[in-house]
Order: structure tokens, then sequence, then C-alpha cells
């Protein structure tokens, strides 16, 4: 399925061709990302814009090796993610070229560890240091991120959603990641700390040169983050382009309604739902 | 309750195929634990013509029956086949003790227990789901606690304590109801007869019963739904009768059917301790008078009862809850 | 040496907040049988085997405190030597069983696939066979007695804990956190044994306390059928099914007090393994 | 023109677990055929707020003040004075369709069941009605959407089947609880429409409860922006986005990443700190531990101040172009 990687898939952080993937739902078949290419460069960050059931979380769980394409070439850092990887190194190798920050902050952490324990988790199954190695580097994980002693020794349900978010982006940081893939990782958040997640995310790209697959329905805080950004719809990518450029001047007429839609000066939601409907009346 | 005059055809056929699937899963069970019930002669070490007969007058015609009767001279397949061939045509083969034959034992004595098992079914769902309802709507005040402690009692009260402390009572202080067999008389001494041994055989699931249909009910009160019904001033009346209980009725029926099912197998204390004449008294009986072909013979067809009431339980789901489809999701 | 014991204090005080009374009570009944059990031997007044035809169906007196039955024996002797009997066969029963079905649970619900299709399969059909009646089978193939009827039930008690078993695995095993540790490139055998099973094991414990108690009903009514512990050997089932001609001719002690016993215990171990689930729901 | 909610120094405090009440002398009016947003992050009350025209309280609480819906006070309401208002005075809108609409019956009888079981409204009445409703909230096949059950239908149906039922009996005022954050935001925007339209058509006043502030502006006249169980600030919607005078409205707007992108030289400004728990009870401004302007004087409770026409504003200093002035409503 995967062909051996060239080094145009090594000099991508992420490469995607032709990625297709499908589900049996009794007896039909779903096809949730169809004839899906892009790539991410290594310290980039692409944005992937789109609503429900467009498949940007499909994808994103494929980039991470959740699932595995139908068909096509999915590789990051040069190789192919696999469900299962064989071996103690092969899983290790695979961890360290991408991780996943999700949705819930509730169920994202194991509810009986800390988040010092969660931490050393991750440390311990990238680095045989010493003890003191693996606290020196949890610690330093911890003020990356923000979080103090007090947020460092509670378990998930003492802390608040922000800061548990915080502990999910430092474990995958854990392992020095080439790619750090969030699937709306903070639409679950108040809009004040969403701030602050979105902050935290500019500045570790840049300190660490993480390149940042990020998914989410919300284009505002997708330019934000990212540099360049897909739009998908229906499994299918329907726009791409540099993320202001994008939103600024949307071609495809889903990407102008999905522009349109969203709440700003000058809203009209009576011409948007004509619109939308205009638009899916079209396409049959 | 929710007849579904109209329903698309795509539908229809679905629910039809999940029956149809539920129903062969029912076969299966059913072959299997024939098998199961069959083979586990071949448990016994030694010769299973010596072991069927201990205890018994080992005449030669007596041992040349038994070949007979189990084919024990063929393969083990044979044996199974001409086993299962016999059961299917209501041939159990022939009791121990007195060679009369099974099918005609279970005739006589399965109308009792099921009387039993039905009055008591009765019991239990009408009893049970009106305390528990209660219980749920009295949420927070004593007579709910006083419920609860009930059903904590009732529900560690067996069926064979149940039945001593209720012959301590009723026969022995009060002098009330009788105590033992099922009289002689017409249907109303035998319902007098039955009156003990079915409070007997209910405490435990009635227990059970009230405690589901109140946690279903409190589950389904902080329901969002039920927040819109009274916010839009529906009458307590409708809020509780159509949103709450109608609502907790499928959560109700899948834990206490198959429990009540079960009343099928726990019946047979009740009988042995009231000496009444059902099948579960065979069954003990038969137990303690190594009659083998009776203890199969019975506890094949209890298996059945047990397996065939679940099934139903599973295929009356779908019509409480429209968002099942599949008898088998029900479970 | 009170500065010391202080914190102990307060944490104990800790621990033990917002657990009711009555599971406190009950954890204390049941410490206290099983310590009769154990001690019977020891503690028993009379022997509980002996009769002494001078003294048949006596009412409760200072020489015996629960009476004597119609041969005589003591009431109170029968019951705390048949305590260990009554509660030996129960924990066979749930030990058996537990182990036996987080095993089979664990690996249909993490495998998954036919592996799964094949134990549900199997788990199904020995949800046909009700424990009773399982247990009576056994009885008649193998002689009267516990071991027959303990193993039996103790095979039809292990589709329950299994079922339970599989359920929370699947759940769990779709939970981020658990993904999140896949992701790391933490082994299987580490993430189910090791992080997951920690977590869901309370559940299963708190089941198992439940268990104890329909086992042990379910036992006792097979001594009550004169098909398990046979007399003179002291049992509470069996002491019930031979109280009753006592209980006719109106010495009610010899099967009241074991019918109280078995009403108690039930209740505590209810109670304990409710209290247990509670806790665990309020954890996570 | 009269108002259809009149709520004023309403305080809810939980019997148990909290430290502070979840509303705190909440204030606000909505005069008929009115369009008001009421603002908040998670924990500010705004639900509770909009529950309360309704005369829903949370479990076990204390409350004081007064609610007035369609003129008929809801604090300690009679039986039948919550009957009136609930069946036909003031509809709902919950934020869950899926959750709200009863998985059992079919959506006809959701939508019929309350005229007729309430009201007393023939079947043929309320089922035209319904009819009327579900075409006006255009979904596409109203004869067979009534017989279909709620599973049967995609989110965005369901939420207009219930905008549908809450408009039934053509009520003065309608509760929108968060009512499109479920939806997609191409769903959220046709529904908001619709909503709109209908209201406007109906001159039904609405109290739209949400935590974006942009669709807040987009859709409402004036603005309530809550926090910690208070209400900070209210204005006009224009005036509150250009002028935001309390340091959390001002915060709240920085947060957000701006569609057309942040100007030259700017980063985004978060709120430093979490929203406040029940757990928490600062001894004066609520908002004091997480505001960058802090004084000594915040360590005193600011009460609601009138701070220009139609504004007022709950802080010692507020930032912007009017300075404060005289206090209107210094309660404690």
């Amino acid at each position: 399925m995967n062909a051996v990687p060239g080094p145009a898939e090594r000099a991508q952080a992420v490469l995607a061709q032709g990625v297709h993937k499908s589900y049996w739902v009794g007896p039909t078949e779903i096809t949730a990302v169809r004839d899906v290419s892009f790539t991410v460069r290594p310290g980039g960050a692409l944005g992937i814009v789109g609503e429900s059931g467009s498949g940007k979380t499909t994808l994103a769980r494929m980039v991470v090796g959740i699932e595995e394409p139908d068909a096509g070439t999915l590789t990051v850092a040069g190789e192919p993610m696999l469900t299962r990887p064989r071996g103690a190194s092969a899983r290790v190798a695979q961890a360290k070229r991408a991780q996943m920050v999700f949705q819930d902050p509730y169920l994202s952490l194991d509810p009986r560890r800390t988040a010092r324990q969660s931490l050393e988790d991750a440390v311990r199954a990238h680095t045989s240091g010493t003890r003191a190695d693996i606290d020196a580097r949890v610690d330093e994980l911890l003020q990356h991120v923000g979080l103090g002693e007090r947020e460092a020794g509670a378990r998930p349900r003492r802390l608040s959603g922000g800061q548990r978010q915080r502990v999910a982006i430092a474990r995958a940081l854990a392992v020095d990641p080439a790619v750090l893939v969030l699937d709306e990782a903070v639409s679950a958040l108040d809009v004040s700390v969403q701030a602050q997640i979105l902050r935290l995310l500019v500045r570790v790209r840049a300190e660490t040169g993480v390149a940042l697959l990020f998914v989410s329905h919300d284009l505002g805080v997708v330019r934000y983050v990212c540099d360049d950004a897909l739009v998908m719809f229906r499994g299918e990518i329907v726009e791409r382009g540099p993320v202001g450029h994008l939103l600024d001047h949307p071609e495809h007429p889903y990407t102008r309604l999905l522009r349109a839609s969203i709440p700003q000066e000058g809203w009209d939601p009576e011409a948007i739902g004509q619109a939308r409907r205009d638009f899916l009346a079209g396409l049959g | 309750m929710t007849s579904t005059p109209t329903r698309a055809r795509p539908r229809t056929v679905g629910r039809a195929r999940a029956v149809l699937r539920r129903l062969g899963s029912l076969v299966l069970t059913l072959w299997v634990a024939s098998f199961v019930v069959f083979a586990s002669l071949s448990l016994v070490p030694g010769d299973p013509t010596a072991w069927l007969l201990r205890g018994h007058n080992p005449s030669p015609q007596a041992r040349a029956a038994i070949r007979e009767q189990y084919h024990l001279d063929e393969p083990f397949l044979v044996r199974y086949g001409h086993w299962l061939g016999g059961v299917l045509h209501g041939d159990f083969g022939r009791s121990l003790r007195d060679r009369a034959p099974v099918s005609h034992l279970l005739a006589t004595q399965l109308p009792t227990t099921l009387t039993l098992v039905a009055l008591s079914g009765l019991l239990i769902t009408i009893v049970g789901m009106t305390v528990g309802a209660y219980a749920a709507l009295r949420h927070g005040r004593v007579s709910e606690r006083v419920v609860l402690l009930l059903v904590t009692i009732g529900f560690a009260t067996p069926s064979f304590v149940a039945a001593i402390v209720l012959k301590w009572i009723f026969a022995l202080k009060l002098g009330i109801f009788p105590t033992f067999g099922l009289g002689d008389g017409g249907w109303g001494d035998r319902l007098q007869h039955l009156a003990l041994p079915t409070v007997a055989l209910s405490v435990t699931y009635l227990a059970l019963v009230t405690r589901i249909t109140r946690s279903a009910m409190l589950e389904q009160l902080s329901r969002d739904h039920v927040e819109v019904a009274i916010a839009r001033g529906l009458p307590r009346r409708q809020v509780i009768w159509r949103h709450v209980f109608r609502n907790a009725l499928g959560p109700i029926l899948t834990v206490s059917g198959p429990n009540i099912a079960a009343l099928l197998v726990s019946s047979m204390i009740v009988e042995y301790a009231f000496g009444l004449p059902g099948i579960g008294q065979l069954l003990v009986s038969a137990a303690d008078t190594n009659d083998f072909p009776v203890v199969q013979a019975i506890v094949l067809v209890l298996v059945a009862a047990f397996v065939i009431a679940n099934t139903l339980v599973d295929l009356v789901y779908p019509l409480l809850d429209p968002t099942i489809t599949s008898p088998q999701a029900a479970r | 040496m009170s500065a010391l014991a202080e914190p102990a204090l307060k944490r104990l005080r800790q621990r033990t907040r917002g657990i009711s009374a009555l599971s406190i009570v009950s954890a204390a009944i049941l410490v206290i049988f099983v310590v009769l059990a154990l001690a019977s031997s020891w503690i028993v007044p009379y022997d509980p085997t002996a009769g002494d035809f001078t003294a048949i169906l006596q009412d409760p007196s200072a020489e015996h405190w629960l009476g004597t039955d119609q041969q005589g024996k003591d009431v109170l002797s029968m019951l705390i030597g048949g305590a260990w009997t009554s509660l030996l066969g129960p924990l066979g029963v749930v030990v058996v069983s537990t182990v036996l079905g987080f095993v089979v649970g664990m690996v249909a619900g993490w495998r998954g696939g036919w592996v799964d299709s094949v134990l549900s399969r199997g788990m199904d059909i020995l949800f046909a066979f009700p424990a009773l009646l399982l247990a009576i089978l056994a009885v008649s193939l193998f002689g009267k007695g516990l071991t027959a009827a303990t193993v039996a039930m103790s095979i039809a008690y292990l589709p329950y804990t299994a079922r339970l078993v599989r359920g929370v695995v699947l759940q769990e095993r779709a939970r981020p956190y658990v993904l999140a540790y896949k992701g790391l490139g933490l082994s299987d055998t580490f993430i189910a044994v090791r992080r997951v099973l920690p977590n869901i094991a309370p559940l299963v414990l708190a089941q198992s306390a439940i268990n104890f108690g329909y086992a042990l009903l379910d036992l006792a009514a097979i001594s009550f059928l004169g098909l398990g512990v046979q007399p003179p050997e002291p049992d509470w089932g069996a002491m019930i099914n031979g109280g009753q001609s006592a209980l006719l001719a109106g010495a009610p002690y010899a099967a009241l007090a074991p019918a109280v016993a078995i009403v108690i215990v039930v209740i505590a171990f209810n109670e304990v393994g409710e209290e247990l689930a509670d806790r665990i729901q309020g954890i996570s | 023109m009269s108002d259809v909610l009149e709520i004023s120094d309403l305080s809810v405090t939980l019997d148990q677990g909290a430290a502070r009440p979840i509303l705190d002398g909440v204030s606000l009016t909505v005069a008929a055929g009115d369009f008001v947003a009421l603002v908040g992050e998670s924990g500010s009350g705004k639900s509770v707020t909009s529950r309360a025209a309704l005369g829903l309280w949370p479990g076990q609480a204390t409350v004081s003040g007064s609610v007035r819906s369609c003129g008929v006070e809801m604090v300690g309401a009679s039986a039948s004075d919550l009957d009136r208002v609930r069946r036909g005075q003031v509809g709902m809108v919950f934020q869950d369709p899926r959750a709200g609409i009863n998985p059992v019956r079919r959506i006809g009888d959701f939508l019929t069941e309350g005229p007729q079981l309430a009201l007393g409204w023939s079947a043929e009445r309320a089922n035209a009605r319904a009819l009327e409703l579900l075409e006006a909230v255009s979904l596409p096949d109203p004869k067979r959407h009534l017989r279909q059950y709620p599973h049967e239908l995609s989110g965005g149906m369901l939420q207009r089947v219930m905008i549908a039922s809450a408009l039934m009996t053509q009520p003065a005022l309608l509760l929108c609880d968060e009512a499109t954050t479920a939806l997609d935001v191409t769903t959220q925007a046709e529904i908001v429409g619709i909503l709109t339209t209908l209201c406007v058509d109906l001159g039904t006043a609405v109290l739209f409860v949400t935590h974006d502030l942009d669709l807040a502006a987009a859709t409402c006249d004036r603005i309530a922006v809550m926090y910690a169980g208070q209400v900070v600030e209210s204005g006009r919607a224009e005036d509150l986005f250009e002028d935001p005078h309390h340091p959390y409205t001002v915060g709240l707007l920085d947060s957000r990443p701006p569609l057309g992108g942040l100007a030259p030289d700017t980063d985004l400004q978060a709120i430093p700190g979490t929203p406040l728990s029940l757990a928490e009870s600062p001894a004066g401004c609520r908002f004091a531990t997480r505001c960058q302007a802090r004084t000594p004087q915040c360590e005193t409770r600011p009460g609601l101040l009138a701070d220009g026409v139609q504004r007022l504003v709950r802080c010692w200093h507020p930032s912007g172009s009017t300075p404060a002035s005289t206090p209107s409503g210094a309660r404690s």
C-alpha cells in the first residue's frame, strides 16, 4: 500500500497522496476521506477546516496512526504510520513522528494519574535516563506549558479544562515529535481560556520547531495558528492556500459560505441560509 | 404501546432480519444447551450403566432397558442423535424409579409450576413497578427511605427464608393459609394453597423490580426532555406518564425480564418448601434419588424455557424503544 | 506520639468521609462473621454435630443462647460452625468466576475481532444455564455436596463478570487517554494490564461483592434442597431445611437463626458492593 | 412598550456545596419584541437566568429578588401562575435538541402535546399549526417528519423542530439557551436566520443566551455580559463592541482571534486565570483576580453603575470614553 519513501517524502513532515478511507455502517459504505493530498513542511502549520462529517477528524486520526488509509500514501517524517507497529523500537520511533491532542479535555487524561505521573509515563517511554533526568525533563515540560506545582500533583478531575489541555500538550511534547496533531483541541474551552492555549501553541511551535496539523471548525482560530489551510467538505478538499488569502479571498462556493456563516458585522443569516440551501441543492 | 402502522418499508425489512437473526441464535443456543445436557453423562467416571443404576434395582431387565434407552452400545454422536430425536418428539425417556415416561411426569407437574410462576410474575410486575414509581416520585422523602429499606431487606431474602418465615407467621401463629401441597379442591382452594408460595417466590424479585423501576424513573426524571416538558407547562401527571414512566419501561424490561424468566428456576425452592407438585420439586427429588433421566429432561426443559423467555424480552424491547432497531442491540 | 498519630487519624477521617454509616456497619458485620467462621472450632460452646436428647427443642436460655433443635443440637454452635462452609463456597465461586471472567472479558474486549466473537458467543451460551440449574445438574452427576455445586456455580457466574469487564474494556479502549498511551509507543500489554486494569478493577470488585451475596444465596439454596452440605455437618442452608420441622413444632430458632444470618450477611455484601460502585463513579 | 421580562435583583444560592451564589443581584429587562443577548462563559449564570423566566430553578436553592414574565411574578409563583406562563406566554429552545426531545415519541407528538394536553386544543388545530410551523422553519417534508422519531432527523433538523414547538402558541417571549452552539456554523447561520425572521414576524421578544459575543452582537439589539453570577456590563450591541467599558468585556473581545487577522505588531490578548468556580468567593469585585487594572479599591464590591445612556457597568474604573457617573443602584 505504501511505497518506499523517497527523498521528497523525507523532506516533508506530513505527506498525503490520494488518501482514501471509508467505513461500513451496516450494509452501506460511507466514504469519510476521498482522494486527499497535501503536505506539511517541517515546522509548518497547516489548518484543516470543515464541519461535522467533513472527514477532518478521520484524517487527523490517520496521521497519528489510530487508523490506516484504505488507499493512497500517507507518511509522517518520511515513514507510514501504522495502527500496530511491530516491536518496541518501531512504536517509539513512530511516537516521535506524530503526537495528538484530543478534543475532550475530560477524557484525554488517565483519571487515576496526576499530571506529573502522566508526563513521567510519556518521558520514560522515550528516555532511559536516571530518575533525576526524568524529573528534570518533566519539570521542564510543566514549566513550558505553564503549569505549577499544585497542578502537577493534581489528578485530572481537580484541573480545569484549560489546565488539562496544557497537560495533554506537554505529554505530546514529551517525546519531541516532528508533528503535533490537534483535533479541535481548543473548541471545548471558554473563549478567555482558549486564547491562552492558542498563544501557548504558537509559542511552542516557535520554540521547538514542531510542525502543527490543526484541525478546527473555527476559521478565526485557524487563521491565528496556521500558515496554510485546506477546507474539507464531505471527505474532499475543496480549497486550499495560505490562510490569509484563503479567508480574505475565498473562491469555492463552500468556502465562501463557511466564511459568510461566521457571525460578523453586516451578518445576514437569512441570506446565508438561502445560500446554504442553494449550495446543497446544487450538489444534487 | 406505540403501535406502528406507518413504518417505512426498509425499516420493516431490517427489523424482520434482526428478528430472524435473534431466532437463529436462539436455536443455536438451544442446540448447544441440549448437547451440554446430554454430554454431561460422559463426564461421570466408569461404566454409565452402573452409574445410572446406582441406588436403583439393578435387575438384568433394568440394565437392558437402560442400555436401550441411552443406546449405550452405539457411538456417542449416534446416541446423541437418538436422544435429541426423541426429545424433539416429546420423548424424554423413562424414569429409573418407576419406569414412568418422563414426558408424562412433566405433563402432570408442569401446570403447577407455570401457575406459580405466572402468579408471581404478575405480582412482581404490578407491585414492583407501582412501588418503584411511587418511591421515585417521593425522592428524598421519608416514604422513599422506607421503600428503600424494604427493598434492601427483600433483595437479601431468598425464597427459602421467605418460605419458612411465612409458614411460621401464617401457618403457625395466625393459622390462615395452608402451608403444604396444592389441596384437592377447586380453583379457589388451589389459589389459597398457592398464596404463600407465590409471595415467597416473589420477595427477592419484587425488591429487584422495585429498585430498577425507581432508578430508571429517577434517571428519566433527570433527563433534558423531561425538563423541556415541564418548561412547556405540561400537566405533571402527563409529564410523569408520557415522558418518565414510558421512557423508563425499556430499562425496566431489560433488567427485569431475565430475572422474571429466572422465576422458572427459583420456583423449585418454593415447590420444595411448600410440597407443591411442580417440576421443580420433581427435579429436586430426582436429583436426590439419582434418577438421572428425569434430571436431564427437566434441566433441558427449564433451560429452554429460560432462553425462550429471554429471547422474548429481546424481541419486545425494540417495540418500547424506537431508537433500537435490532433486538440484539438491546442487550 | 500524638503528633504522629494525629495526621494518621486525620487521613483515616478523610478516607472515610462520605461513606455511609450503613456501609461501615456492613463492613464490620462481615469482619465479625469472618472471624467467627475462622475461629469457630475454638469458640463454639457445644459440638455443633452432637445432639443431646435430654435437651431437644429448647427455647433460648443461659445454656443455649439460641435454643436447641429437634436432636438437641445447640443452635448457636451450629450457626457459628456453619459460618465456615456457608462463606467458603461463595468465596470460591466469586474468586474463580472473577479471575476467569476478568481474563475472558479483558481478552475479548481488548483484542476484539474474531476472538471477541468466539468468546462472546461462548458467554451467551453459558448465560442459558441459570446457576442453580447447573449446580443441580452437577450435583446429580458428581454426588451431593459443596464441591460439585461450587464448581458449577463458578462457571455459571463467569459470564456475568466477563460481560461486565468486556463492556468497560471496550469503552476504555476507545477513550482518548488510551489512544494517547498507544500514541506514546507504550506496549499494548503495558497499557491493558498496568493502566486500564487498575481503572476498571474497582468496578469489577464492586460487582464481585454483590455476586458474593448471590452465590451465598444460591449455595444455601442447594443445601436447603438437601443436595449440598449433608447433616450433621453444620451449614446455614441445611439448618433451615432441618429446622423446618422444629419450626412447625413451635421451636423456630433452629430455622430462623440461620435465616437471619443469611439475610444480614447478604445485605452487608450488597451494601459494601454498592458503596464501592458509588465511590468509583465519584472518582472518574 | 411594556416589558415581557423584568428581572430585578435576582439572587440564587445553592443550599449546599457552593461558596458564592450562582446568581448574585441580576437585573435585566426585555421589552416586547426586543432581542436581548445574555453573554458569558461557563459558570457565569446565564442559563440559570434564562430558566428563571420560566420559574425553573436549580434543585435545592434559595431564591430572592423578582422575576416578572409577562407581568406574572415567577419567584414563589403558584402552580397555576407557572402553568399560565409556561403554557403559552414564554417558550424555550434548549441547547441540545437530541436530549431535549423525547426519543421514544414521534415528532408530531412533541409538537402538539403541549397545546393539546395543556391548553385543550383539538388534534386538528394542533396538527395544522404544527405543519404550518414546520414549513416556516424550512423543514423539507413536514407531513412525513410529523410521523418520524427524533433519531431519524439530524441535529439541525431537530433544532428546527424545537423552535417550531416553542412557537406553537405564539409566545410573547422566546428563551434560547445556547440554541445553536451544538450546530455547525453554516447550519447555525441558517437557523438563526429562521429564528429571527419568525420572531420578528410574530412579534416575539427573544432572550438569546450564548457564549459567543460575535453571534450575540450580530443577532441582538442589546447585550448583557455576565461573569460569575453577575451582570458586569450591559448596553446596546454596537456600543459594547466599539467601546467596551468593563475589563472583562474588553478581555473577551481581545481573546477572539479576528477572522480578518490581527493587526500588525499585535497579538491575541488572553485573560489570565480561569473563570471563577462556585467554590471561590472573593470579597470584592468578582473579576479582580483576573483583572489587569486591579487596584486596592477592587477589594470592595462594585455596584452596577449607569455609565452613559442605556449603559450599565459593574466596575470601579471602567475603561472607555464616558467617565463613570453617579452610582444608580449602589447596593452593598
